[in-house]
């Protein structure tokens, strides 16, 4: 445990402490929080004092309390979004990837076409189609972000299938699930990871970037991105309310990057 | 016909295959919303009659299957049709907001581009020093912070505190060029910090990743100062991956700053966009949506020609 | 008689509204009374200048087509641009505007317009009957799309008396009839060889002509150096642009980009207001808010239960936090205390939820399960605000579930469809139009499905009745019985807000219907 | 004479992620101007490790700890980076291992040779492009005005290595380092090459450190051999004196390796186990076997001989089913005809055909553990489970004589490239196959650890009676296991018979040339077979 500490950089552990502690408040968030999420308790834009460390908001709720359930909404969204988009876009990039033939070039080019329509425009029709509920809104973008991800698994599980294993479990005469889950999946896994963490930011703010359109987390639901939509008029104002989710978000961002930095790095000195 | 040519002409056509594709999509999208252009435009104030009548004026009473056809034969006249909403010729709606669209990707791509790749290239050089560093975590605030929150942030700091630049970033036809440039400058540091990061990292890991070549070495133990292993030996080679990194972010700047143009009031194609879905104006959704997905298709195949010209190799077998 | 009216105005013995009431009542020309009106309240306005308008709405789907004018960037060019038959003045009334007078037969089923002779087109053309007829009939007929069809229904004929005059034939009387041409679909418009108008003209009447229009984004408009009307269209440039952002348009104020934004984000004008360049507008009207329940469904078709509802909603709640404080609570009626036959004695009714289990009881129930759609644009805070009355309802034993609706179609798939929902009324200039649109039985727009049968034939027996008193007392008992028999719950009267530089003046007084003085603005006020 | 390489008691760590290893430990160095030393040692001897220190130069996590390193009168240890900069490519210059991979694929062979020259100031570009072409002539590449103007893709592997070398010499350097420039080359390239390193080297009076593993080579190249081992020295001596007499135990060991020899044994009248009838195999339009016939008989191995390119490997793959081979031929299993397409053939066919690769890095999932590898056939083929295959298992590690305790819990990663190998091998073994396909499975390996493989894989065929077909480059494990051989050529077969008729006059004319290109522990080998002129050295790339 202390070698653990000792050899991971610094930047890591940092960036550790922060997911961890996010993912604390967000399991936690009842029992962490000094009020309900949409509690209403006291007089809009309370300054920062002993009994709300953190002021009070639009609608006089506890700002506090709402980042901690924030952390909650957001990250459990965009996590689970993410999860989805790498479910699906891992698997067929790598059967795409194994297959090859025409089952890769009728997968990559339906890609093709998914990645041709504007994201935001996608999402604005889909949800249009499908109505603007959080499930719907979870499903759309890791519709979205399938794409990416898929060409991704792909073209890293291009320079896994022709390794001389991957043929020894053909030769066996293993079925494709095998080949995906435990020959190819296990050695594409630091690259997943990587681009995980980006996509869970890139997430992140496109679910903000709805918000914003009105058509993401609608309120009165606290999540950081929508937090600083409803208060970022007062940035104009010199007033910092704002910038606490804003800061949350970036301080999410920086520290999952800096544990993914430290995974790719741990990999690729693996393979030296 | 040269191989390179032959390529183009390949992924030309099917690049125009899948424009057919998502247009298709696109028309069964905008049958599958809910309510129409008659409902929209009338809003609340729509009875039952005055819905049927505007849908008559619009022919939004034919079939769907010949209103797609007449629309498909339309386009390959070259004519996008007229919008629903205010029976204008397209081409004619969507041609000043292109140029205004084109004006400001270009704007912060002329800036981004080359300061995203020097950036990319100095932390390379100086990998793991405090400079790198600092760039990398510039780099990833600027990504972690919503565009929006962003373009407020300058709006304060540039147009407030500091009146420098104007808060809304007005411009028409008759706008001087430079006069342009000023006006718009705001959108376009917006559009800069927000792309610049990726490219950065991207160029950054690209050239990293190059830098483990034994002819890396090779030029070093030749007596190659640092900088010309970077800029002749390690650059050459990472640029496929940065020039599609390049081109992802470009297509971005063209078709995903609707929140910026509504943030400055810039009259540009993703808030037409946006409104056309709103309104189910089916010609300027297709003709819009046409447009991005066919700037996405060229800047890919752009990317792959331009990748294919930096490997000697693939230039001479193409 | 009119100097008699004419020195109890002066020395405010009477109301404004009770003078043009009274004036109107004789079957004077109206032309006059407004006149007097202006003589009465002297005001300076300057000329010249430019002002710059951020505004929220405008959409690049806009066309100068009046049949679909339905946002503000369009109400305020076509205000700027066209002129109507007769305007809303501050105090609620008619006042002639290409009209020069109007006049109607005994039983208020006839009226005859007669047209200024100074009226012109930006064209140089004189304003002619056809010209009206051809504007009017846009909105008729089979295959008009306008949403101004409704407003003119009880239109039976419209002919020409001359070049100057025109007369209309109604189904049936109505007091209020020169009202309607208010509406800002209704602007005038040069009539073309066939009689009909051409829906893109940018040429009217008005104090400016078009210099540019682009949908949605801006527009400029140029002063007419020959207007006809005096004492009007003081700005020499206007310029129009669509700011949907608050925090955009907020900053276009601050930073000088425009003289005049609507719809400051309320959450930050606390703060607009330390601006010392800055000044705030507050303007009561005939905003408001509702929530109709289908009174021919049940468990809505009880009385009772509507009033177990209309008891557990708290009203000063939705006005402070919904509405931020700029609201006042509403009383389940649709008149507003701006207009003219506003019923001031009925008693506010107060969160009570022992009240609301008491018409539970009496309905027979224990508990209340309802279903309350919405979307956020079925108004600003809508969803809000359905959650908050979820809460309270709770003190009175009532569940309401609140269901998100898509804002995209909520008014073709949700509003008028599901039996309790959210949506607003911007308004109309009189108790009739209002009671009309949307609580006549088996009106278009009837949310509700409300049908009373007292209120119903006091509707009709008003809309022709020409005496003041015996209106007004008719309308008294109407508002009455929707308030208590109603099926619409309306927890509050919205109030507008608009920030502007401290450049821009108006007059003392405004029009109290919409925003920006019944979206007359453009020719009514000015800048320094 | 002064040396004009001292190294002194040099000592260099590596540092990992549980903290830092000393892999050159102490070590002493003369080295003579004009002198060519050989620096010999299995891999991870840390002899390219002390090459490149010799060049003041360590790769990214090595460090020099301790110890002097002069070049003529400078030392190298704590010499600022221009001091060695200065030094890099002008006076002292390295020729990699594969030139291909060091060649960088961006720019033109000539303007990769006139940087140093034109970096260094010491000459100017059409100076050093004139250099270029004197070089190239001597290096005796073919077009020597015109090759330099080739991107490196344009050139074959024996050329590279050649134009590397040339490049080596563009500042004519005092002192040049061979880090096994010849490793990855077919041995008939592999000679040319040598040939012409030396004859520049011994030209221009140029000081060498020859690297390799390889002794035979080394023995043509130095004037005096080192032999390293774990960071130590071992011994050192002239070239003559270190074949004839090695003193060191370990020495003596890697001497011997290469005297392994099967006996022959009669080649039986059975019915063939895998009879290949008339196979042709194309990739797209590349027709990559022509024709192919040969049986392979039961007990029996096979060696399949060839350079890159021949289509050894292509016949394993068409044998395995992973490429269908073209409509015409058969291949038949016990006299029955195989579906050509993998997917086709039934369980028990898989099973009975096994395959050990050549690399033992990507045969084995580097993100498996050996019980996850070795025990993957066990229950695939044959259902086992629980403490049934864990006997299984245990006895499999056996036979491949690794311990069980130790090893069945290691992930592949924590293994050597020998043991990995013996994974692979017990892989084969778990699913009980009769026939076992061994692609090259000892080219990546040190001659000691390669002897080891070979020696286990006899011992198995035979405990259990099986056949293999053995897919190599490399004449010493022909020798050192076959029973039949087979030459191939172009996707062609050459020559077949047994061992002894192949190995033994007369030849077709390849097998001459592969027999005569196979470098001999005499030092003068390359003297002797370049004065009989088997060998055309011009043109035959």
């Amino acid at each position: 445990m202390l070698r653990f500490f000792k050899t991971t950089p610094p930047t890591a552990l940092l960036g550790l402490f922060i997911i961890l502690s996010v993912a604390i408040m967000g399991v936690f968030a009842p029992f962490l929080a000094p009020y309900g999420e949409t509690e209403v308790v006291g007089a809009a834009y309370m300054p920062w004092d002993s009994v709300h460390l953190l002021g009070t908001d639009n609608l006089g709720r506890d700002m506090l309390s709402r980042v901690i359930y924030g952390a909650r909404n957001t990250v459990g969204l965009a996590l689970l979004t993410t999860a989805i988009a790498f479910t699906v876009g891992a698997t067929l990039g790598i059967y795409a990837a194994l297959k090859g033939g025409w089952v890769d070039q009728v997968v990559s080019r339906a890609v093709d076409v998914l990645m041709a329509v504007p994201p935001l425009i996608l999402a604005l029709m889909l949800l249009a189609i499908v109505g603007p509920s959080i499930p719907n809104m979870v499903l759309v973008i890791a519709v979205i972000y399938v794409a990416p991800v898929f060409r991704l698994a792909r073209a890293s599980s291009m320079n896994i299938v022709v390794l001389d294993f991957v043929q020894a479990a053909r030769l066996r005469g293993e079925g494709n699930l095998w080949l995906i889950s435990r020959e190819i999946l296990p050695n594409i896994t630091s690259t997943l990871v990587a681009e995980f963490g980006l996509r869970f930011c890139f997430v992140f703010l496109f679910i903000a970037a709805l918000s914003f359109l009105g058509l993401g987390i609608q309120p009165p639901t606290a999540d950081w991105g929508s937090m600083v939509k409803e208060n970022a008029t007062l940035i104009t104002f010199g007033d910092i309310t704002p910038l606490i989710p804003a800061a949350a978000i970036a301080v999410l961002t920086i520290g999952i990057n800096f544990v993914v930095d430290w995974m790719l790095h741990k990999a690729s000195g693996l393979k030296d | 016909m040269s191989g390179i040519q032959k390529l183009v002409l390949r992924r030309i056509g099917l690049g125009i295959v899948t424009l057919f594709i998502v247009s298709l999509l696109i028309f069964i999208g905008v049958e599958l919303l809910p309510s129409d252009l008659a409902q929209e435009i009338l809003g609340q104030a729509a009875t039952p009659e005055t819905v049927a009548a505007f849908r008559r004026e619009l022919g939004l009473d034919q079939p769907a299957v010949i209103r797609y056809l007449e629309w498909v034969a339309g386009v390959f006249q070259g004519d996008f049709g007229v919008s629903l909403a205010n029976r204008r010729d397209v081409a004619e709606l969507v041609a000043p907001r292109l140029k205004n669209t084109m004006f400001l990707a270009g704007y912060a791509a002329a800036i981004a581009v080359p300061v995203a790749v020097t950036l990319g290239i100095l932390a390379a050089l100086f990998r793991n020093s405090i400079f790198d560093r600092l760039a990398n975590v510039f780099a990833l605030s600027s990504i972690s912070l919503p565009e929006f929150f962003v373009a407020y942030v300058l709006i304060l700091l540039f147009a407030v505190n500091i009146p420098l630049f104007p808060s809304l970033a007005r411009i028409d036809d008759a706008t001087p060029f430079i006069e342009a440039l000023y006006r718009t400058f705001l959108p376009a540091l917006t559009l800069i910090l927000v792309v610049i990061a990726h490219m950065m990292r991207m160029t950054r890991a690209a050239i990293i990743n190059v830098l483990a070549e034994p002819y890396i070495e090779m030029a070093r133990l030749k007596g190659v100062p640092r900088y010309k292993v970077i800029l002749r030996h390690a650059l050459p080679n990472a640029l496929p991956p940065i020039i599609n990194v390049v081109a992802i972010n470009l297509a971005y700047l063209i078709v995903g700053v609707v929140v910026v143009e509504v943030v400055f009031v810039y009259p540009g194609l993703g808030q037409l966009l946006v409104d056309a879905v709103a309104k189910r104006d089916f010609p300027v959704v297709q003709a819009v949506g046409l447009f991005f997905a066919a700037t996405y298709i060229s800047l890919n195949i752009l990317a792959d020609v331009l990748s294919i010209l930096s490997n000697p190799r693939l230039r001479a077998k193409a | 008689m009119i100097e008699k009216l004419k020195q109890d105005l002066a020395t405010g013995t009477i109301s404004r509204r009770t003078f043009m009431a009274g004036a109107l009542a004789m079957g004077a020309t109206v032309s006059s009374a407004s006149l007097l009106v202006g003589e009465a309240h002297a005001i300076a306005p300057q000329k010249g200048g430019t002002l710059r308008i951020g505004f929220t709405q405008g959409s690049t789907s806009d066309t100068f087509d009046p049949a679909t004018f339905n946002n503000d960037f369009m109400l305020a060019t076509g205000y700027a641009v066209f002129n109507t038959l007769v305007e809303l003045a501050p105090d609620g009334s008619g006042q002639p505007d290409l009209a020069e007078s109007y006049e109607a037969s005994a039983d208020a089923k006839t009226w005859t317009f007669r047209l200024r002779d100074e009226a012109t087109f930006s064209d140089g053309k004189k304003v002619t009957a056809a010209d009206v007829i051809a504007s009017i009939r846009h909105h008729l007929g089979e295959n008009s799309k306008s949403a101004a069809k409704p407003l003119l229904k009880s239109i039976e004929d419209i002919k020409a008396d001359g070049d100057n005059t025109v007369v209309f034939t109604l189904t049936e009387g109505n007091a209020d009839f020169p009202l309607i041409f208010n509406d800002y679909h209704l602007g005038i418009r040069p009539a073309q060889a066939d009689g009909t108008i051409d829906p893109d003209t940018m040429i009217g009447t008005g104090g400016y002509v078009v210099e540019s229009f682009e949908a949605g984004v801006r527009a400029v408009l140029k002063r007419r150096d020959d207007y006809w009307k005096k004492g009007r269209a003081h700005i020499d440039r206007v310029e129009i642009l669509t700011i949907a952002d608050p925090a955009a348009r907020m900053n276009a104020l601050l930073t000088g980009e425009v003289d005049l934004i609507d719809r400051p984000d309320l959450k930050t004008v606390h703060m607009l207001k330390r601006n010392p360049n800055v000044k705030l507008h507050t303007q009561d009207g005939t905003l408001h808010y509702v929530m109709p329940m289908h009174s021919d469904t049940a468990p809505f078709d009880d009385n009772n239960v509507r009033l177990a509802l209309k008891n557990a909603i708290n009203r000063q709640e939705f006005v402070d936090k919904v509405l931020k404080g700029y609201g006042k609570v509403g009383n389940d009626q649709p008149i507003a205390s701006s207009m003219q036959f506003y019923n001031d004695q009925l008693a506010p009714r107060a969160f009570d939820p022992e009240k609301a289990k008491y018409h539970l009881k009496q309905a027979g129930l224990d508990t209340l399960n309802v279903k309350l759609h919405t979307a956020e644009n079925a108004f600003g805070g809508a969803v809000d605000a359905s959650l908050l009355f979820s809460e309270t309802a709770k003190a009175a034993g009532i569940n309401i579930e609140v269901v998100r609706e898509p804002a995209d179609g909520y008014w073709s798939n949700v509003w008028l469809k599901k039996p309790f929902c959210t949506s607003y009324w911007g308004g109309r200039p009189t108790a009739d139009l209002m009671f009309t649109t949307a609580y006549a039985a088996g009106a278009d727009w009837n949310e509700s499905r409300f049908n009373h049968e007292r209120f119903n034939e006091l509707l009709v027996k008003a809309r022709a009745e020409l005496d003041t008193e015996t209106r007004r007392n008719m309308y008294f008992e109407m508002q009455q019985i929707v308030s208590d028999e109603g099926s619409t719950i309306i927890p509050a009267f919205g109030q507008y807000v608009s920030a502007m530089t401290k450049r821009v003046h108006m007059p003392e007084k405004v029009t109290q219907l919409w925003d920006l003085d019944g979206m007359r603005f453009i020719e009514r006020w000015w800048v320094s | 004479m002064t040396n004009i390489l001292t190294v002194r008691d040099l000592h260099i760590q590596a540092r990992h992620k549980h903290g830092t290893t000393e892999i050159v430990k102490g070590i002493d160095l003369d080295l003579k101007p004009g002198e060519v030393l050989g620096l010999v040692g299995e891999s991870g001897a840390g002899k390219s490790t002390l090459g490149l220190a010799a060049m003041g130069y360590t790769r990214d996590g090595c460090r020099i700890s301790s110890g002097s390193i002069r070049f003529r009168d400078q030392e190298l240890v704590g010499a600022s980076a221009s001091t060695l900069r200065h030094l890099h490519g002008n006076s002292i210059a390295y020729v990699a291992q594969s030139a291909a991979a060091s060649f960088n694929p961006s720019h033109r062979l000539i303007d990769q040779f006139t940087e140093a020259p034109l970096e260094h100031g010491v000459r100017s570009r059409k100076q050093a492009e004139a250099d270029a072409i004197q070089l190239y002539r001597e290096m005796q590449l073919p077009n020597p005005e015109e090759i330099g103007f080739r991107y490196p893709y344009q050139v074959s592997g024996g050329q590279l290595q050649r134009a590397m070398t040339a490049m080596a010499m563009s500042c004519k350097p005092d002192l040049i380092i061979f880090d096994e420039p010849t490793t990855a080359l077919d041995v008939t390239t592999q000679i040319e090459v040598l040939a012409a390193i030396r004859k520049v080297v011994k030209e221009h009076n140029t000081a060498a450190i020859y690297i390799t593993h390889d002794l035979a080579v080394v023995s043509q190249m130095a004037d005096r051999i080192m032999v390293l081992r774990d960071g130590h020295m071992v011994e050192t001596a002239p070239t003559e004196e270190m074949l004839a007499n090695p003193k060191e135990d370990y020495t003596k060991s890697l001497w011997a390796v290469r005297t392994l020899h099967r006996e022959t044994r009669p080649r039986p009248e059975k019915t063939p186990l895998l009879a290949i009838d008339k196979v042709t195999a194309h990739y797209g339009e590349f027709k990559a076997l022509d024709s192919i016939s040969f049986d392979i008989l039961p007990q029996r191995t096979v060696a399949v001989v060839g350079e890159s390119g021949s289509g050894k490997s292509t016949l394993a793959k068409v044998i395995t089913g992973l490429l269908p081979h073209s409509p015409g031929g058969e291949i038949r299993w016990q006299g029955e005809a195989l579906p050509p397409r993998l997917q086709d053939r039934d369980k028990t066919i898989l099973r009975d055909v096994q395959m050990i690769y050549q690399m033992p890095d990507t045969a084995l999932n580097p993100r498996h553990r050996v019980r996850d590898v070795v025990g993957r056939p066990l229950t695939f083929y044959l259902g086992l489970h629980g403490a049934e295959k864990e006997e299984r298992l245990r006895s499999l590690m056996e036979q491949i004589e690794l311990d069980p305790d130790i090893y069945l819990n290691r992930r592949i990663t924590e293994l050597s490239g020998g043991q990995k190998q013996r994974i692979g091998i017990a892989r084969a073994l778990a699913a009980e196959p009769r026939f076992i396909i061994c692609d090259e499975v000892t080219s990546a390996l040190d001659q000691l650890v390669a002897e080891g493989i070979l020696k286990l894989l006899l011992k198995l065929q035979e405990k259990y009676g099986l056949t293999y077909m053995f897919i190599t480059h490399d004449l010493a494990t022909v020798e050192a296991i076959a029973d039949d051989v087979v030459v191939m050529q172009h996707g062609k077969i050459v020559e077949q018979g047994t061992r002894d008729e192949v190995f033994s006059p007369p030849h077709p004319d390849y097998s001459a040339r592969l027999l005569a290109s196979v470098p001999e522990m005499d030092p003068h080998w390359l003297d002797r077979v370049l004065a009989e002129q088997k060998i055309d050295l011009l043109e035959n790339n």
